[in-house]
C-alpha cells in the first residue's frame, strides 16, 4: 500500500421531501484511524454514511474512496470499494441461517455452488474471533436482537474492509460484547482500515476514537483529534449548549406506600426465577442486569407477554393473570420494547396514529369514533415536551423519522396513555446525550405524578441518573438490591459480576 | 433509524412492510389525493375516449350500467379492502357468494323468503367463522384457509343444489326495483357500503388498528390492540357482504346458479390492488378501490359497446392495467427524484 | 363482431358439438328414443363415464340419469369428472385403462382434443355424448344442436310473423366461445329456423359471447343501452343459463317487455318462465336427465358385441307454455 | 433479550418476515425434515386409506398415473417456489401456458413442429421479460403486474387461435412416448426439474441469493445483490418452463385448446403454500412443494378411483386442506410450549 487508504466526503447535500438534511458536508476518514461522528437525533449522521455506503444518492457533492470520486455510489460499487457498513437497524435475512447471514452477498463458491461447508467454517471463525458462542445454522430471525447485532457484526468484520462504517452498534450490545467489538475495532485499525464510529455514548468516543466530528445543523459543527476535546466540548457542539454533568436525582417527593407492582416470587422458565420486586407509585426502579439476565422478560411478564410457571405479578394490590397485553393494559401497564423497529413501530403509519395507537380506544367518541384532530393534539403535546426533531406534522410517516425521535414518540405512547405503571426496556437506546436528559425528565415527572416505573437496563449510567432503587439481576436471579446512594456505578459493576 | 433503502426502487423492496419512504400511506392526509390521481385520470381518459368513439356511453342510463356491474363485486371489495390493510386476504369470497345464493333458494323453497335470507346470512356468517377461526385461533396462513374453504364451500354449494341451477320467485325487489332517481337499489347498496366503510376505515378505532395491525402485527398486539378478535371480525364482515352479494345476485337472476361466483376473487382482488392496496398490509384505502372497480367496469362496458371482440377485450384490460400501474410508478419515481 | 371477457368455458353448458347430417329438413333422421335399460343386462360389466364437468348444471344431469341408467341395468360404472379440462379428460381415460373399464361414454369438452383421449383410454367401445369423440368413437349420442337450434328458431319466427309481420327491432344471439363448434350448429339452426318463417337477412343483429348468467347479464345490460326505445328485441340463447341473464338485464333496467326470448335445454331453472312470462316463446327440451337411457343401453350392447347405430341423437321437443306442464312438473310458479 | 410477543401465536404476526419467534425458515438444516413431516404423514396417510378401499390404487400404472397428472402443475410450481421464495408471484403461468400451446400449434401448421417449439420458448421468454420488466424495471407490484398479463396473454392466445382449438399433428412424443421402466416422459422431465431446481435452490449462489431477497430485500440490496437482475431472471424461468409445460400439453393432447391453462395458477400456488412456502417470502423448498404436489395429485387420483362425486371432492380437498394446515399449526404451537 504505497498511498495509505482515504475515504472522503465533500460538499454532501441532502434533502428529503423539501427539507434538506445536509448543506454540503465534508467528511474525512483515512485509513488505519477511527473516526466518531457524533449529533442529535436527526442530525444527519446515519443519513451521511448511508450516502457513503451507497444506500442513499446525494443530491450533491462526491464521495471519494482510494482516489476514484463518485458523484453517488451504489450499494454495489461501495462493496468492491471496499466499504461496509452495519446499520442502525437489522439489515438481516431473517429466515436465513446464521452461517449464511455472515457470508450474505458473497458466499464461497466453487462455480456456480456455495460452499456450505466453507460457509461454516467462517462463521465459526469469526463468532470464535468475536467470542461469542452462537449456534451458525440457527435461523437469525429466531435470535434475541443482541445476537442479532452480532451477527451483523461479524457479517462486517468476515471480510477485509477497507473502510468500516459502524452506525450505533453498541446499542444492543452487553459491556463485555462491546469490549470485545472494541478489540476488533482496534486490530483494524491497526490493518490500515478506516473506521467510521457513530455513537450517542461519549465514554465511548474517548475509549476509542482517534478523532471526532459532530454534525448539528446540516454541518459539521467541530472536528479535530479527540484528545483535543472534553466531554463537554463535544456535548456542546452538539446541542449547542452545556447540559451539566451527570447527577443522581433528588429522592422522589412523595412514594404512596402501596405498591402498584408487585413480583412475588415469580418465575418463567428458562428466563427468571424467583423475583421479588415493588415498585411503588412514584418512584423510578431500575432493573439492572447484562443482557441475557432476564431483565427484560421480568418487564415482559409484567405486560403478559410471558405467563408465570410459578409466582405472582400484582398490581395494585391485586393479583393478575395477564393472558396477553390487551389486558395489561387495561390494568394500567405500558411497555416500551426493547427492538424499537420490529415491536413498537408502525413505519408505514404517520406519527401521531403511532403515538396515539394504545389510546385509541379511550379516545373515542360516540361509540367507535376517533379524530385526526384528537390524534394531532396528542402528538403536539408529546412532540413538545419530549423534543422530537421532525417536521412538526403529524401526518409524517414514523419511518422517516430519525431513530432517537422514532424511540421518543414511542415512550410518548405510554405517556399519553397514562399508564399507572411504565415498563421501560433499554428506554434510551440510540437516544443523543440532549434528549436522554430530556426522557429522563420526563419519566421523572411522571413518577412524580404517582406512576410506577420498572425500567429494564443494561446501562449502568441509565441506572445511576434515573433510579431511586435499583434490583440488579444475574443470570435470571436477583443478586442485590441498592437504593439511593449505594446507587453508584462501581456498586452496580460489581454487583452485577465479571 | 429511517430504515435503509428508502430510493431504492428495485421492485422486490416495495412490497415489505418495513420498506420505508415507499409512497405515503392513507393516514397522510395530503399524500392521499396523488395516490388515486392516475386512476382518476385513467377513468376520465377512458370516459373521454368511450364518449366519442360510441354514442351511448355518455348517458345516465349507462352510467348506471356502469355502477350495477361493480355494485356486486364492490360489495365484497369493501370488507376486503379492509381485510388486505390488517395483511389478511380472502380468497373465498366467490364460493361464499355461490354458496349463500344456493343456501338461500335452497331454504326459500322450503320455509320461504325470509328464511331463505337468514340462512343466506347464516351461511355468510359460517363461512366468516371458519375463516376467521383457522386464521386467528389455529393460526393458518390466511392464503391457505381460504383457498381450502373456496374449494369446501364451492362443493357444499353444488351439494347442496344437487349441481343445478335453483329458481328463486317473489325475490326481485332487492335486485332489481329502483327507489330513487331510478338508481338500481344494488347500486344504492353499494354506496352506502362504501360510505360505510370510507367511515369505518378512516375514522373509527377498528380501522385504525387494522392499519395498524397490517403495517406491524407485533407491535399492534404491543400495544394492546386485539389482533386476532379484529381479524376475527375482519373476516367475519367478509362474510356478511358475501352473504349480501350473494342475495342481490340471486335477486337479480331470480335464481341461484352454482357457478355464480366463480373467479370472482380475482376481480375483488384486482380492484383492491389496481386501487393502491398493500399485500403486505397497512396501505390502502376505500377510495382508491372504488376507483379500482370504477375503472375495470367502465373498460368492459366501453368495449362492449364498442362491440369490440371478447379476445381483445381481455389484451386491451390487462395491457391498460399493465400501463396504468407502470404509470403510477414511473409518476412517483420522478417527484421523487 | 361479438364480446366478453371470461371465456371462461364453464358454462359450455348445454353444450355439444357436430351432429353430422344433420340438416333442418331432414330433421328427425338419427333420432331414438328413450328406454329404460333391462335390468341385469349389465351384470358383471365394467363401464365408464367421463362427465364434462358436473359444476355446470347440464353436466350434473346427464351424469345423475348415466348411474341411474347403469344401476338399473346392474352394471358397474366409473364415473369421472373431467371438469371441462382436456388434459384431466386424459386423466380420466388413463384412469379407466388402470381400472379395467370395459366401454365407455364420453363427454368431453373439446373435439379436437378427442384423438388424445382415445389413445389413452382403455380398448373398447366408445360412444360419445354431445361431443364428437373421433377416432375412437362408434356410436354419437346426445343432441341434435342444429335441430334443436331450429325448432325453436322456427317458433320464434312463427311468432315474430304473427305479432308483428316480421318486423321486428334486433335479434340478439348469445352465444359461446368456449364451445365454438356446439354454438355455431346451434345458433345456426336458430338463425336456419327463423329464417324459414322471417326470410331475408336478420335485422340489427347483435352476437354476445355469453354463455353464464351473470356474463349474459352484464353484456346484456350493455347492449339494451345500444337499444334505446327499441320494444321488439328477440333473444336466443344456446342454453337457458343466457336467457336467465338476459332476462334479468331486462328487468334490472325495466325493460322487461322488450325482449322476446328463447332459450336450450328447457332446464328445470327455466321452467317457470317458459309456463309465465309471457315473453319466453320457446325452448327446445334435451333431457339430460335421460341421456343414460339411451347411453348405457347401447353401450351394454356394444360391449356386448352387438352392432349398434353411429347416430344416437336424442327425441328433443320444443317445449313452451302450453305443453311445459306435460313435459316436466314446473313448481312455486 | 428475547423478543417480546415469542409466546403470542397470535396468528396476525405469522405470516410477517419480521415476526420474531415465528417458525424457523428452510435455511436452518435442522428445521428443515420437520417442516414437511405433517405432508408425508398425510400423504402416507391418504396411500393407506385408498389402499384400502380401492383395490386398483396400489399399483404401477396408478403411481404413474398420479406422477403424470403432477407433472404439468409441478413443472410451474418448481420456477414458482423459487419466485415465492423470492417473495415474488407468477399469476400469469395459466395464460401462459395456453398461449405458448396456441403459438406453438400455430406457428407448426405453418412452419413445422420445430419452428413451433422454438415459437413457444420464445413465448415463454417473452411473458417472462414483460413480467420481468413490469416487476423490477418499472416496479410494479407482481401480483398486479401478472394479473394483467394474465388477461392479455390469454386474450392474445385466443386472437391468435381464433377461439378454436388447434390440432398438432407429429408431436406426441413429448407428452406420451415412456423412454423407460414405462415411465411417462413428462414424469421423467418433471422429475429432472425437481432434482434441478432442488441444487439450484439449495446448492448454488443464485438460490441462496432469492431466499436473500425474500428474506429481506432491503438487506439484499445492501450486501450488493443485484436484487432486479435475480428477479428478472426468476420470471425469465417461470416464463421458460411455463412454455415448455405447454408443450407438453399440446403433446399430450395433440391440439392446443384456448382453455388448457385456465385455473392454473390456484393449482400452482396451492401446491407451493402447501409445501411450506410463505407468500411474505424468505422460506420455501421445492421438497416441500413436490410433496404438496404429491398431497393433492394422489387426493383427486384416489376419490376419483372411488368414483367420489366430484362437488364432495371439493369438499374433501377443501377440509383436508384445512385440517393439514391446522394439525401442522398445532403441532408447532405444542413443540414450542
Ligand atoms: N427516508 C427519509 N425520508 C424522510 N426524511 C428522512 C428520511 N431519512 C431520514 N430523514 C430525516 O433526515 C434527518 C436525519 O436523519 P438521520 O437518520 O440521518 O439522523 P441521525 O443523525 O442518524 O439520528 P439518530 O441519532 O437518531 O440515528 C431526520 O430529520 C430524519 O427525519
Ligand atoms: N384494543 C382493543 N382492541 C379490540 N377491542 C378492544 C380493545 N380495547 C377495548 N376493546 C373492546 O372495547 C370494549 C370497551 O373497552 P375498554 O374496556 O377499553 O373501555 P373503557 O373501560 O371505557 O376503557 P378505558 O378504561 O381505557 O377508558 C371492550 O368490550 C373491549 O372488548
Ligand atoms: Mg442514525
Ligand atoms: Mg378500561
Amino acid at each position: 500500500m504505497a498511498v495509505p487508504f482515504l475515504l472522503q466526503a465533500r460538499g454532501i447535500r441532502k434533502a428529503f421531501g423539501g427539507v434538506e438534511v445536509l448543506h454540503g458536508v465534508d467528511l474525512d476518514a483515512p485509513g488505519g484511524s477511527v473516526l466518531a461522528l457524533l449529533g442529535e437525533n436527526g442530525a444527519g449522521k446515519s443519513t451521511l454514511v448511508k450516502i457513503v455506503a451507497g444506500d442513499y444518492q446525494p443530491d450533491a457533492g462526491t464521495v471519494t474512496v482510494g482516489g476514484d470520486s463518485f458523484s453517488a455510489l451504489t450499494p454495489l460499487t461501495a462493496r468492491e470499494h471496499g466499504i461496509r457498513m452495519i446499520f442502525q437497524e437489522l439489515a438481516d435475512a431473517p429466515t436465513l441461517t446464521v452461517a449464511e447471514n455472515i457470508s450474505l452477498g458473497r458466499w464461497p463458491k466453487r462455480g456456480p455452488f456455495v460452499r456450505w461447508d466453507e460457509i461454516r467454517r467462517r462463521a465459526r471463525e469469526v463468532l470464535d474471533q468475536l467470542g461469542v458462542e452462537l449456534d451458525v445454522d440457527a435461523p437469525v430471525g429466531s435470535l434475541p436482537v443482541g445476537e442479532r447485532q452480532i451477527v451483523e457484526i461479524a457479517r462486517a468484520l468476515s471480510d477485509r474492509a477497507r473502510c468500516l462504517i459502524l452506525d450505533e452498534p453498541t446499542a444492543a450490545l452487553s459491556a463485555q460484547e462491546t469490549e470485545r467489538l472494541f478489540g476488533f475495532v482496534r486490530r483494524l485499525r491497526e490493518q490500515g482500515t478506516a473506521l467510521i464510529y457513530i455513537t450517542h455514548r461519549l465514554d465511548e468516543v474517548f475509549e476509542i476514537s482517534d478523532r471526532v466530528a459532530v454534525l448539528r445543523d446540516g454541518g459539521v459543527a467541530l472536528e479535530g483529534p479527540t484528545a483535543d476535546f472534553g466531554r463537554g466540548d463535544l456535548v456542546a457542539a452538539m446541542v449547542g449548549r452545556d447540559i451539566g454533568e451527570v447527577a443522581r436525582p433528588a429522592p422522589p417527593a412523595r412514594v404512596a406506600p402501596e405498591p402498584v407492582l408487585r413480583f412475588d416470587g415469580a418465575s418463567v422458565d428458562g428466563a427468571f426465577d424467583d423475583v421479588a420486586l415493588d415498585v411503588r407509585p412514584g418512584e423510578v426502579v431500575a432493573l439492572y442486569g447484562k443482557l441475557g439476565s432476564g431483565t427484560a422478560e421480568v418487564a415482559e411478564s409484567a405486560f403478559g407477554l410471558h405467563q408465570l410457571s410459578g409466582g405472582a405479578i400484582e398490581i395494585a394490590g391485586r393479583s393478575v393473570r395477564l393472558r396477553d397485553p390487551a389486558d395489561a393494559i387495561a390494568a394500567g401497564v405500558g411497555l416500551l420494547p426493547s427492538d424499537r423497529q420490529r415491536e413498537g413501530a408502525f413505519l408505514i403509519r404517520s406519527v401521531a396514529e403511532n403515538l396515539a395507537a394504545p389510546s385509541w380506544w379511550s379516545m373515542r367518541r360516540g361509540g367507535l369514533f376517533i379524530s385526526d384532530r384528537r390524534e394531532a393534539d396528542a402528538y403536539g403535546r408529546w412532540h413538545e415536551a419530549l423534543r422530537v426533531r421532525s417536521r412538526n406534522d403529524p401526518a409524517q410517516l414514523l419511518g422517516t423519522l430519525s431513530g432517537g425521535n422514532q424511540q421518543k414518540v414511542l415512550l410518548g405512547r405510554w405517556l399519553e396513555r397514562r399508564s399507572r405503571v411504565l415498563l421501560l426496556i433499554e428506554p434510551t437506546r440510540g437516544v443523543d446525550v440532549g434528549a436522554r436528559q430530556e426522557i429522563y425528565r420526563a419519566i421523572r415527572e411522571l413518577a412524580a405524578g404517582g406512576v410506577g416505573v420498572l425500567v429494564a437496563t443494561s446501562d449502568y449510567e441509565e441506572v445511576v441518573q434515573l433510579a431511586d432503587r435499583a434490583v440488579v439481576m444475574a443470570r435470571g436471579r436477583v443478586a442485590a438490591r441498592l437504593a439511593d446512594d449505594e446507587i453508584t456505578t462501581q456498586r452496580l459493576t460489581e454487583e452485577v459480576g465479571g | 433509524m429511517t430504515p435503509v433503502g428508502t430510493t431504492g426502487g428495485t421492485a422486490a423492496a416495495t412490497e415489505k412492510p418495513a420498506a420505508p419512504g415507499a409512497r405515503a400511506g392513507a393516514g397522510a392526509n395530503l399524500a392521499r389525493l396523488p395516490d388515486i390521481a392516475p386512476l382518476v385520470i385513467l377513468l376520465l381518459a377512458l370516459g373521454i375516449f368511450f364518449s366519442i368513439k360510441s354514442e351511448f356511453f355518455l348517458n345516465y342510463d349507462n352510467f348506471l350500467n356502469i355502477l350495477t356491474a361493480a355494485a356486486i363485486t364492490g360489495i365484497i371489495a369493501a370488507p376486503a379492502t379492509l381485510l388486505m390493510v390488517a395483511g389478511q386476504f380472502d380468497l373465498s369470497v366467490g364460493s361464499g357468494l355461490t354458496f349463500c345464493g344456493v343456501l338461500m333458494a335452497y331454504v326459500a323453497d322450503k320455509q320461504g323468503i325470509f328464511a331463505g335470507i337468514v340462512a343466506a346470512l347464516a351461511g355468510g356468517v359460517l363461512l366468516g367463522l371458519v375463516n376467521g377461526t383457522l386464521v386467528t385461533v389455529i393460526g393458518v396462513n390466511p392464503l391457505i384457509t381460504t383457498l381450502a374453504t373456496l374449494a369446501a364451500f364451492a362443493g357444499l354449494a353444488r351439494v347442496i343444489a344437487d349441481g343445478q341451477t335453483l329458481p328463486v320467485n317473489g325475490f326481485s325487489s332487492l335486485g332489481t326495483s329502483r327507489p330513487i332517481f331510478d338508481i338500481p337499489l344494488p347500486v344504492i347498496i353499494f354506496a352506502v357500503v362504501v360510505v360505510g366503510f370510507y367511515v369505518l376505515m378512516r375514522y373509527t378505532v377498528i380501522g385504525r388498528s387494522m392499519y395498524a395491525i397490517g403495517s406491524n402485527p407485533v407491535a399492534a398486539r404491543l400495544t394492546g390492540l386485539r389482533t386476532g378478535r379484529l381479524i376475527f371480525a375482519g373476516f367475519l364482515l367478509s362474510g356478511l357482504f358475501v352473504a349480501l352479494a350473494g342475495l342481490i345476485n340471486v335477486s337479480q337472476l331470480s335464481a341461484a346458479s352454482t357457478q355464480a361466483g366463480n373467479g370472482l376473487e380475482l376481480s375483488v382482488i384486482t380492484a383492491v390492488v389496481l386501487g393502491g392496496a398493500s399485500l403486505a398490509g397497512g396501505r390502502g384505502t376505500i377510495v382508491g378501490t372504488l376507483f379500482g372497480l370504477l375503472v375495470i367496469a367502465t373498460l368492459n362496458n366501453g368495449l362492449t359497446l364498442l362491440s369490440v371482440n371478447s379476445f381483445w377485450q381481455d389484451v386491451a384490460r390487462g395491457t391498460l392495467l399493465a400501463l396504468a400501474v407502470s404509470f403510477d410508478q414511473l409518476r412517483l419515481r420522478l417527484t421523487r427524484e | 363482431s361479438d364480446d366478453d371477457g371470461d371465456a371462461t368455458g364453464t358454462a359450455a353448458a348445454t353444450t355439444a358439438a357436430t351432429t353430422p347430417a344433420e340438416t333442418p329438413t331432414a330433421p328427425r333422421e338419427g333420432i331414438v328414443e328413450f328406454e329404460t335399460p333391462e335390468p341385469g343386462s349389465g351384470r358383471g360389466l365394467k363401464l365408464g363415464f367421463i362427465a364434462l364437468g358436473d359444476s355446470v348444471p347440464f353436466s350434473k344431469l346427464v351424469t345423475d340419469g348415466m348411474k341411474r341408467a347403469a344401476k338399473a341395468a346392474g352394471a358397474e360404472l366409473v364415473v369421472c369428472d373431467s371438469q371441462l379440462d382436456g388434459q384431466k379428460a386424459l386423466d380420466c381415460a388413463k384412469s379407466f385403462r388402470t381400472q379395467g373399464v370395459e366401454g365407455y361414454l364420453n363427454f368431453q369438452v373439446d373435439q379436437k382434443l378427442a384423438g388424445a383421449v382415445c389413445a389413452a383410454g382403455p380398448d373398447g367401445p366408445v360412444i360419445a355424448v354431445d361431443i364428437v369423440q373421433e377416432p375412437c368413437q362408434i356410436a354419437f349420442s346426445g343432441a341434435a344442436n342444429e335441430y334443436a337450434g331450429f325448432i325453436a328458431g322456427e317458433a320464434m319466427g312463427r311468432f315474430a310473423k304473427e305479432r308483428w309481420n316480421c318486423e321486428y327491432d334486433a335479434y340478439v344471439s348469445l352465444e359461446s366461445t368456449a364451445s365454438p363448434d356446439a354454438s355455431e350448429q346451434r345458433m345456426g339452426g336458430y338463425r336456419k329456423g327463423f329464417q324459414s318463417v322471417c326470410p331475408g337477412e336478420l335485422k340489427n343483429e347483435k352476437v354476445l359471447d355469453a354463455d353464464r348468467t351473470d356474463t349474459a347479464r352484464t353484456k346484456m345490460t350493455d347492449t339494451l343501452t345500444t337499444l334505446p326505445g327499441q320494444e321488439k328485441i328477440i333473444v336466443v340463447g344456446l342454453n337457458d343459463d343466457g336467457i336467465l341473464g338476459a332476462i334479468a338485464a331486462a328487468k334490472t333496467a325495466g325493460r322487461e317487455g322488450d325482449i322476446y326470448v328463447s332459450g336450450q335445454g328447457a332446464d328445470p331453472s327455466a321452467w317457470c318462465g317458459i309456463k309465465t312470462n309471457p315473453n319466453w316463446i320457446a325452448d327446445t327440451g334435451y333431457f339430460p336427465e335421460r341421456y343414460g337411457e339411451i347411453g348405457i343401453p347401447y353401450l351394454i350392447k356394444a360391449v356386448k358385441g352387438e352392432r349398434i347405430p353411429e347416430q344416437l341423437l336424442v327425441p328433443h321437443e320444443l317445449v313452451t307454455a302450453d305443453n311445459v306442464d306435460e313435459l316436466y312438473s314446473p313448481r312455486g310458479c
